[in-house]
């Protein structure tokens, strides 16, 4: 079942990156940005188990931090640009 | 006994993670409009995330990686719902709208450079032009 | 056969080209930045491949196994990242600084200025 | 199941690249990037290099994409095609490429253990380094032990970078025209701002857990350093740069850069004085596989300081760069 569940995050990787290449707006990226990266934290747990050394799940752990904190950036640049792109419309 | 119980669980839970990821990803490839795709993405995500982890730690065992697993769930559960609505917002905030024009409307109490823009100012098409 | 032994190397050159295909096609210069990232990523891929032992488990000593991947491009590759993020920092710092020398970051611009002067 | 997992990753690693050349929008170009790092630290982890995953998880999916996007914030994100460039290089990497892959087929296949690269030193390397060195992670123990001296020029590489990055944008830093306006330290990010307090401490703790828990699993000075200081850009992200500046005072990090490089270099230098070889550890202690066990912890501290002392620098330089921005004066 763990590499059924392997396989599944793959699928759900792929159709992410799917979205994040077709956009078409930058928030469908960041979101499947999003996704991608909770999926990667999950995938790197799973390849913990299958390869039979659970004790590196602190990659995962990493992933989970990080993958927030990019988010957080990321949308914050956004609004940066978006107030600058506004202020030169007007 | 207990062992092959808690097997059959993780077995099961870890199944129906993967049934919904996927099915939150059909939904976040498939739905028309940026607000319905995250709301397939971000539920899922998190249930299904929540689903493997306790699959996996069903099968840990005692020790430390289950610790480790109880801290990845716990960060999943501030991160994922907390990056979902801050997404949310900054769409609503770039005035990103929806097919009906819903969302434009609730950007008064947003006080960012006025009210002089008419909702065209920022639309979907100039948010990325490709 | 063939597939499964080369696949990791042609992705590497596959990746190279790419990379350097953005570095000598693309005028803006941030676009070259990533280009230079991508060039550099598949340097690690390579060097972690060639690194790679067939059955064998992450180089951190256990009871459990016996055969290890290869633990000298692991160190070459750590301390190349780190150090790659920080060359990558001093390259866009340079790219605000030619930003605010010139106004812009598209190459062509660039060259215009300088003739100007 | 080994081999699926390395041949969809490479692939989806392959399609993202692709895209990133092709797309014109910088904005989607860096975001696929930040999607690269993560495929290519679970590549990583699927190859066994636990160490490299870790750190490309912090640097490839965590910093890096930051720094591209505060770049892009102020250099705009619109891009020039250049077709007859395009059609140059085209032919370059078609030929380059064409003869790179006609070299592969002299490679040793994929994963063969009696290929070269692995029968000159990485079997002493795993047979001797617990009885020598005395830790389980080898990848640590060559790192800290067998080539010291090679890490302690990738500490001055990057301290020397940290420097080049602030004496290109920081120095004008200190006189500031306007108040530095953070959009997400307004009070509508509530949840924001909650959450970002109960996740600072953790990230902070298991920075620490990661340096000093390096000899016996992944980790090490690198990887808790660049952790340490996203622990401190989650905080400006979310507070403002200067709600950070009042807790960390920028002088003391810039010296901190300086004092892990130094820390290194002593530690070297103490071995001299116990009478062996420039940062060779056995001296330290009683034994020699103690020396060696305190040696690593010390210069592991001292690449974890500047590391992440470094890290802050780049981030806080570019990111009251970015919030000066345009008071800047175009020259055009």
């Amino acid at each position: 079942m763990i590499i059924a569940t392997a396989i599944a995050l793959l699928v759900v990787m792929v159709l992410a990156l799917v979205r994040a290449l077709l956009g078409p707006t930058i928030h469908d990226r960041i979101l499947a940005v999003n996704v991608f990266g909770t999926k990667t934290v999950l995938l790197i747990s799973v390849i913990c188990f299958i390869s039979g050394r659970p004790e590196f799940l602190d990659i995962a752990l990493v992933y989970a931090l990080i993958n927030f904190v990019s988010i957080i950036g990321v949308l914050k640049y956004f609004e940066y640009q978006g107030r600058d792109e506004r202020e030169g419309m007007q | 006994m207990i062992d092959s119980v808690l097997a059959i669980l993780s077995a099961v839970m870890l199944g129906l993670g993967g049934f919904f990821m996927v099915s939150g990803a059909i939904g976040l490839l498939r739905f028309p409009d940026f607000y319905s795709r995250m709301h397939a993405a971000s539920m899922t995500d998190t249930l299904g995330s929540y689903l493997v982890v306790g699959g996996l730690m069903l099968t840990a065992g005692w020790g430390l990686p289950l610790f480790k697993l109880a801290l990845i769930l716990v960060f999943i559960f501030f991160t994922s719902p907390t990056a979902g609505h801050a997404l949310a917002k900054s769409a609503q905030h770039c005035d990103l709208r929806l097919p009906g024009g819903g969302a434009s409307t609730k950007k008064a109490d947003n006080e960012i450079s006025g009210s002089a823009q008419g909702p065209d100012s920022r639309d979907v098409v100039s948010a990325d032009r490709v | 056969m063939l597939l499964s032994a080369l696949y990791n190397y042609w992705v590497v050159i596959l990746l190279m080209m790419t990379g350097l295909y953005m570095v000598i096609a693309q005028g803006n210069l941030i676009k070259k930045v990533i280009g230079l990232n991508i060039f550099q990523t598949s340097v690690f891929i390579f060097y972690i491949s060639v690194g790679k032992v067939a059955g064998g488990s992450a180089p951190i000593l256990s009871q459990l196994t016996t055969v290890y991947s290869n633990p000298l491009p692991h160190v070459l590759i750590l301390t190349a990242i780190v150090v790659g993020i920080a060359t990558t920092a001093l390259a866009l710092a340079l790219i605000l600084r030619i930003r605010q020398a010139y106004g812009s970051v598209e190459e062509q611009d660039i060259l215009a200025g300088d003739g100007q002067c | 199941m080994e081999l699926i997992l390395d041949i969809a990753l490479l692939s989806l690693l392959l399609v993202t690249a692709v895209y990133i050349a092709w797309t014109r929008d910088l904005f989607a170009a860096v975001i696929l990037a930040g999607i690269y790092g993560l495929l290519s630290a679970s590549f990583f982890m699927s190859m066994g290099a636990v160490d490299v995953a870790f750190t490309e998880a912090a640097v490839g999916a965590g910093i890096s994409p930051l720094l591209m996007l505060s770049t892009l914030a102020i250099c705009g994100r619109a891009q020039r095609a250049n077709p007859q460039r395009a059609l140059l290089a085209l032919l370059t990497v078609g030929v380059v490429g064409a003869l790179l892959i006609t070299a592969t087929l002299e490679m040793p296949a994929f994963g063969s253990p009696d290929a070269p690269a692995h029968l000159h030193v990485a079997p002493r390397y795993i047979a001797d380094s617990m009885r020598e060195i005395g830790i389980p992670n080898v990848v640590t123990s060559v790192l800290a032990s067998y080539r010291a001296f090679d890490t302690l020029g990738e500490v001055v590489v990057i301290f020397t970078a940290g420097l080049g990055v602030l004496s290109l944008l920081g120095l004008r830093g200190d006189v500031r025209e306007e108040p530095i306006h953070s959009p997400m330290a307004e009070p509508s990010h509530l949840v924001l701002r909650v959450v970002g307090k109960v996740l600072i401490p953790p990230i902070l703790l298991f920075a620490l857990y990661v340096q000093f828990h390096g000899e016996y699993g992944p980790g090490g000075g690198f990887q808790a350093g660049v952790i340490f200081a996203v622990g401190f850009i989650l905080y400006s992200l979310v507070f403002g740069l200067e709600a950070v500046e009042k807790i960390v005072n920028r002088a003391l990090v810039q010296a901190l850069a300086a004092v892990g490089v130094l820390i290194y270099g002593t530690v070297g230098l103490l071995g001299i004085v116990s009478g062996r070889n420039y940062l060779d550890y056995s001296g330290l202690a009683g034994d020699s596989v103690a020396g060696q066990h305190l040696g690593i912890i010390a210069i592991e501290l001292g690449v974890g300081i500047t590391v992440a002392s470094v890290m802050m620098i780049v981030f806080f330089v570019f990111s009251a760069q970015l919030a000066r921005g345009r008071a800047v004066p175009h020259a055009s």
